[in-house]
């Protein structure tokens, strides 16, 4: 039965991102995509990576998907113009070699070690040490901890890249268009509903982190949804990005993780390194800076580069 | 351990398949949608490689969980950096017709 | 009982997924969007499902998420309309 | 006792399948956006509270139980301001393309 | 290999830490601010290369460090080689000469804090953190955020002025970078998934030749190739460096297209020496031959200056793959093996100083003129000689004519291709040689002629500016006066040391 389910959902997978890829409609092609990610999360809860499905839920699907539609709506009237279909010639060939790479993959696939190498048991002999229950938790914030501090700098980095994009005048000012409650307000009054139960969701995810599945990124990512969500309802605006506040509230939760994993020279020997008796507490230290920081960036990568003046 | 053959094989046609988008589609959105699909099959690879390294109680590798999660993050930030740029060059090169320079 | 459970969250999928045809055929953006929708109302019904059938309870988190995001989407989406046809007058 | 259960469960669950089912039939066979969407809204939101319901007489713990009829709440809500805005948009943009 | 943490391991971390930090800093203090941290930051991160590199040089052994004191597999290890501790003091050098350079082009005014200085002062730190987090990864995963850290840092350099073209420019940069990464990086899930490691000194040990590496291997080359703008990915190169402002575009076309290429050798030669099969290295011999003559020729028809430079890049990219059939074909650590991968290395530096130069050269012109048309250069060669003469200088160790880096680089492939009879190698290289003589000659041909009206210059250019552009095209000449000894650093840390030979 479960092999059945498994195949069900990998031909809906595949039939999926066949139509993202096939659709003529740009806009198509971006739905099937939010799909896509759906039936993507079912199938990392098949191979037993709940952590994972609850990433690819809230940033593959969900902001990805939020991103992409409105960008694609916005592009709607522009896209007639750059119609041209690329000559029959170059898709058999790109067909060919397509083909070629998946069988390869596949038949790599096929050909892995029959004992699946595995670093399960050095991951579960340390866990105590750290004082997590939740093995992926441990590995992001722990023993791999300094992929996760270039990430959150990638992510910071990538915001700073956006900004960029605005001109000149309004460097500094907020981004998006400001919206105004509807007259008869449905919008703000769903808002108001469902942003504080999101909050809640997204400090729930946050918190089980260290024994569950969940943890920062994707408690952040549902309350950077929340944010925008509020935003687009006209609850909220979005701040101008010169705010000295907000600046902050970027860079504090990469700024406590490089003074933890400084203080890790004095107290345990290494840079990110942490004593075993206060692992647990320094993470947790970590973490509640680094959610709110990371949830603030995810939403402004989203509202994208400042697109009113700065007012004096 | 047969349970995730169907999941690589799966991987393993849609990198091929985003490809195949990366390389014929001409609109740039429709090529970010592409190499997020590549994206996910080479995660899902990685899922179904964490999957196959279950041992201690752990369903799968946690070591691959982890980093697909990182890299899920940093596959987004891509996303929105393309996005962003593509929105600037569309409304920039429509407000330069406007202006006939 | 997890075999009944795994069958429905496929019978579940499927049928939602046949509803996904309903993208294929358009025409408007609305019933994209709609399509979308059953398809995620669909899919959290599967995960639940799943969750129970093969023990994950985590897997109900997975639902409420996709839930919140789903409702973000379609606020964007509608957003973006508005704003398209803002951005034409 | 759990035969029982389990049968509730069975029915609830059938049920549910079966509005899902509903719901796709009436998204292909309706004619026009609006009707779509009363269909829509109507079938699948039950079909996913009958599966939610089900579901309740397997959970083990009353947080696991609430987070269940969460998630319902959750897409009940978000379902009908969509189709809310969905309907101004469908409208907004009339019958077109 | 050492197997532990290494004394002195902890100035790996402030190699990545000081820029990264700078970066944020200025983030938040945005304005005047970003200006001035960098500047701080600059002699303190050109310290810590150094350092790094004397400590190597005075052990004869390679740095190496573990994050947070776990050890791989699972931890994540940073290493030094001789090869890093070179490309760490490369880097440093340049980004000194380039900070100080751009310092005019971007000032900071008091008052309210403005988009370009800020972001370009930011994205500065920021590729140099990046790069030398790839100089010293010891893990594929860590590399990857690495490299993708240097791409998301690299991309807005380009579109920096916002005009339509730099945009499209930029935007065809990033789908080639993130598509290139998505290929690196299933190349090593698929490692993982062989030989349970993402580290490269065990992944070297535990590597055999089958065809789940060769798929990994090649993939990862692949995906390292389209960044690197090596034949025939090289599509996105020329207008995004021909887009950015100067300083960004010496950054860009002299340290960080050397990042992949970078990986490339580390792979090839340290990690898995025994796997690339020689008909591959000449595969990317081909490429890099391809390089080499296209972009020469293609270099020689263009009417603006920038992309004639860009288009150099080009080819000078594919000298560097020259290296892999020349130093694979025998057995690694063959005397002329080394020689060819040594001539390889020198050339990735040699290039970085000479383009850097050339380009900040061409910006000056540019800012002078107003424009940069080939066809309207007469008597710029009067009006800024300094500028012209670091572009002719630059233009020297391109050619591979003594006395220059590019001359000992070149030389040294040329005589490993004679003695190991893959003479077609020499071929391309002197025939790239006359080729890149003549898009210089053109250029300073140009330059000194006569103008049929007096040249006036619309702004004037301070002599401070040029004589640092100078300077660092004095670094690619000196490169050539650089005795062999030095050399020797280079090879510290490779698993076949054939050095003594090469004296």
């Amino acid at each position: 039965m479960a092999l059945a389910f498994d195949i069900v959902l990998v031909l809906l997978i595949l039939g999926v991102a066949t139509w993202t890829i096939s659709a003529r409609d740009t806009f198509a092609a971006v739905v099937g995509f939010i799909g896509f990610g759906l039936v993507l999360a079912l199938a990392w809860v098949c191979l037993a990576a709940p952590d994972v499905a609850l990433t690819e839920a809230a940033i593959g699907s969900g902001l990805t998907g939020g991103l992409l539609v409105g960008a694609s709506a916005r592009l709607r009237r522009t896209e007639t113009t750059s119609g041209e279909t690329p000559s029959i010639s170059l898709r058999l060939s790109a067909g060919v070699v397509c083909t070629f790479i998946s069988a390869g993959l596949a038949a790599i696939v096929l050909e892995l070690p029959g004992k699946a190498p595995t670093l399960a048991p050095q991951v579960a002999a340390n866990l105590a040490m750290i004082g997590l229950d939740n093995p992926v938790t441990a590995v992001l914030m722990a023993y791999r901890a300094v992929d996760t501090l270039l990430e959150v700098v990638v992510l910071l980095l990538v915001l700073g890249g956006i900004w960029s994009l605005a001109p000149d005048h309004l460097w500094g000012g907020s981004p998006g268009s400001r919206h105004l409650a509807g007259p008869d307000g449905v919008l703000p009054f769903v808002a108001q509903l469902l942003v504080p139960v999101g909050i809640l969701v997204g400090i729930h995810i946050f918190w089980i982190g260290s024994v569950a599945p969940g943890g920062e990124f994707q408690g952040a990512t549902i309350l950077a949804a929340m944010w925008i969500l509020a935003t687009m309802a006209g609850l909220v605006d979005m701040p101008a990005v010169s705010r000295r506040w907000l600046r902050l509230l970027l860079v504090a939760g990469s700024a406590v993780f490089f003074a933890v994993g400084f203080a890790g020279f004095a107290m345990a020997g290494a840079f990110l390194a942490y004593p075993e008796a206060y692992a647990k507490l320094l993470i947790l230290i970590i973490e509640i800076p680094l959610t709110l920081s990371i949830a603030a960036t995810l939403a402004l990568l989203v509202a994208g580069p400042p697109e009113r003046a700065p007012q004096e | 351990m047969s349970a995730a053959i169907p999941y690589g094989l799966c991987s393993a046609v849609l990198v091929g398949l985003g490809l195949f988008g990366l390389i014929t589609h001409p609109q740039p959105l429709r090529k970010i949608l592409a190499f997020n699909l590549i994206g996910s099959g080479v995660f899902l690879l990685f899922g179904v490689i964490a999957r196959r390294g279950a041992a201690v109680g752990f369903g799968g590798d946690p070591v691959p969980q982890a980093l697909v999660i990182t890299g899920l993050v940093v596959a987004f930030a891509g996303t929105a950096l393309a996005v962003a740029l593509l929105l600037r060059l569309v409304d920039e090169t429509r407000r330069g017709t406007l202006r006939d320079e | 009982m997890a075999d009944f459970l795994l069958a429905a969250a496929g019978f579940v999928l499927v049928t939602v997924a046949v509803g996904l045809v309903r993208i294929l055929s358009g025409p408007g953006d609305a019933d994209r969007i709609m399509a979308a929708q059953l398809f995620g109302t669909g899919g959290i019904a599967a995960l639940l499902l799943l969750a129970q059938a093969m023990s994950v309870p985590a897997a109900i988190d997975v639902g409420l998420v996709l839930g919140l995001l789903a409702a973000f989407v379609s606020v964007a989406f509608v957003k973006g309309v508005t704003r398209s046809q803002a951005d034409e007058a | 006792m759990s035969l029982a259960l389990n049968g509730l469960t069975i029915v609830a669950v059938c049920a549910g399948a079966f509005f899902f089912l509903a719901g796709t039939v009436g998204l292909l066979r309706f004619p026009d956006a609006l009707s779509r969407l009363h269909a829509l809204t109507k079938a699948d939101n039950l079909g996913l509270g009958l599966v939610v319901l089900g579901l309740l007489f397997q959970v083990g713990g009353v947080f696991a139980a609430l987070k269940l009829i969460g998630v319902w709440l959750l897409t009940l809500l978000a379902a009908a301001t969509v189709s809310q805005l969905l309907a101004r948009a469908a409208r907004a943009s009339g019958p077109h393309e | 290999m050492p197997d532990s943490a290494t004394a002195g391991g902890f100035l790996l971390v402030f190699a990545i830490v000081l820029p990264v930090v700078g970066a944020l800093l200025s983030l938040v203090l945005g304005g005047r601010h970003a200006e001035r941290v960098t500047l701080i930051l600059i002699p303190a991160g050109l310290a810590v290369a150094v350092a790094i590199a004397a400590s190597i040089w005075r052990t004869h052994g390679m740095l190496q460090y573990f994050v947070g004191g776990w050890d791989p597999p699972l931890g994540v290890a940073f290493r030094a080689d001789g090869l890093s501790a070179v490309m760490l003091v490369t880097a440093a050098l340049l980004i000194c000469g380039i900070g100080l350079f751009a310092r005019a082009q971007f000032p900071s005014p008091r008052g309210a804090e403005k988009r370009a200085p800020s972001v370009f002062w930011t994205l500065l730190l920021t590729n140099w953190g990046a790069l030398n987090a790839v100089f010293i990864g010891g893990d594929l995963f860590n590399l990857y955020v690495a490299l993708e850290l240097l791409t998301f840092a690299a991309v807005p350099l380009v579109s920096l002025d916002g005009r339509p073209e730099t945009l499209a420019a930029a935007l065809r940069y990033l789908l080639f970078a993130l598509f290139g990464s998505i290929l690196y990086l299933l190349g090593a899930v698929l490692l993982y998934g062989v030989y349970g490691t993402l580290d490269i000194v065990l992944l070297a040990s535990r590597i055999r030749a089958e065809p789940a590496a060769w798929a990994a291997i090649a993939l990862i080359t692949a995906g390292l190739l389209a960044k690197a703008a090596l034949y025939p990915f090289h599509l996105w190169l020329p207008p995004a460096h021909a887009g950015a402002p100067a300083p960004a575009s010496a950054l860009l076309s002299g340290l960080v297209v050397k990042a992949p290429f970078f990986l490339v050798v580390r792979l090839w030669f340290d990690v898995m020496p025994k796997i690339p099969e020689r008909a591959a290295a000449q595969v990317l011999g081909i490429l890099g031959a391809a390089a080499i003559l296209f972009g020469s020729a293609v270099a020689l028809r263009q009417a603006r200056l920038k992309l004639l430079i860009a288009y150099s890049t080009v080819a000078q990219i594919g000298y560097l793959f020259l290296m892999f059939p020349l130093a694979i074909k025998p057995e690694a650590g063959h005397p002329w093996s080394t020689f060819a991968w040594t001539g390889g290395v020198v050339q990735a530096i040699s290039h970085a100083f000479a383009k850097a130069a050339m380009f900040m050269a061409a910006g000056l012109i540019a800012e002078g003129l107003g424009h940069d048309r080939i066809a309207g250069l007469a008597g710029i060669g009067r009006a800024l000689p300094i500028s012209v003469l670091a572009f002719g200088l630059g233009g020297l160790s391109l050619m591979g004519l003594p006395p220059s880096g590019g001359f000992v680089a070149k030389a040294m492939l040329l005589t490993a291709a004679v003695a190991e009879g893959q003479w077609w190698w020499a071929l391309v290289v002197l025939m790239g040689g006359l080729l890149a003589a003549g898009y210089v000659f053109l250029v300073l041909a140009r330059s000194l002629a006569e103008p049929l009206e007096p040249l006036r210059l619309s702004t004037t250019i301070s002599r401070c500016r040029q004589t640092i552009v100078l300077v660092l095209a004095l670094g690619a000449v000196l490169l050539g006066f650089v005795p062999l000894e030095p050399l020797e650093l280079l090879q510290i840390g490779r698993p076949d040391i054939a050095i003594d030979r090469l004296k």
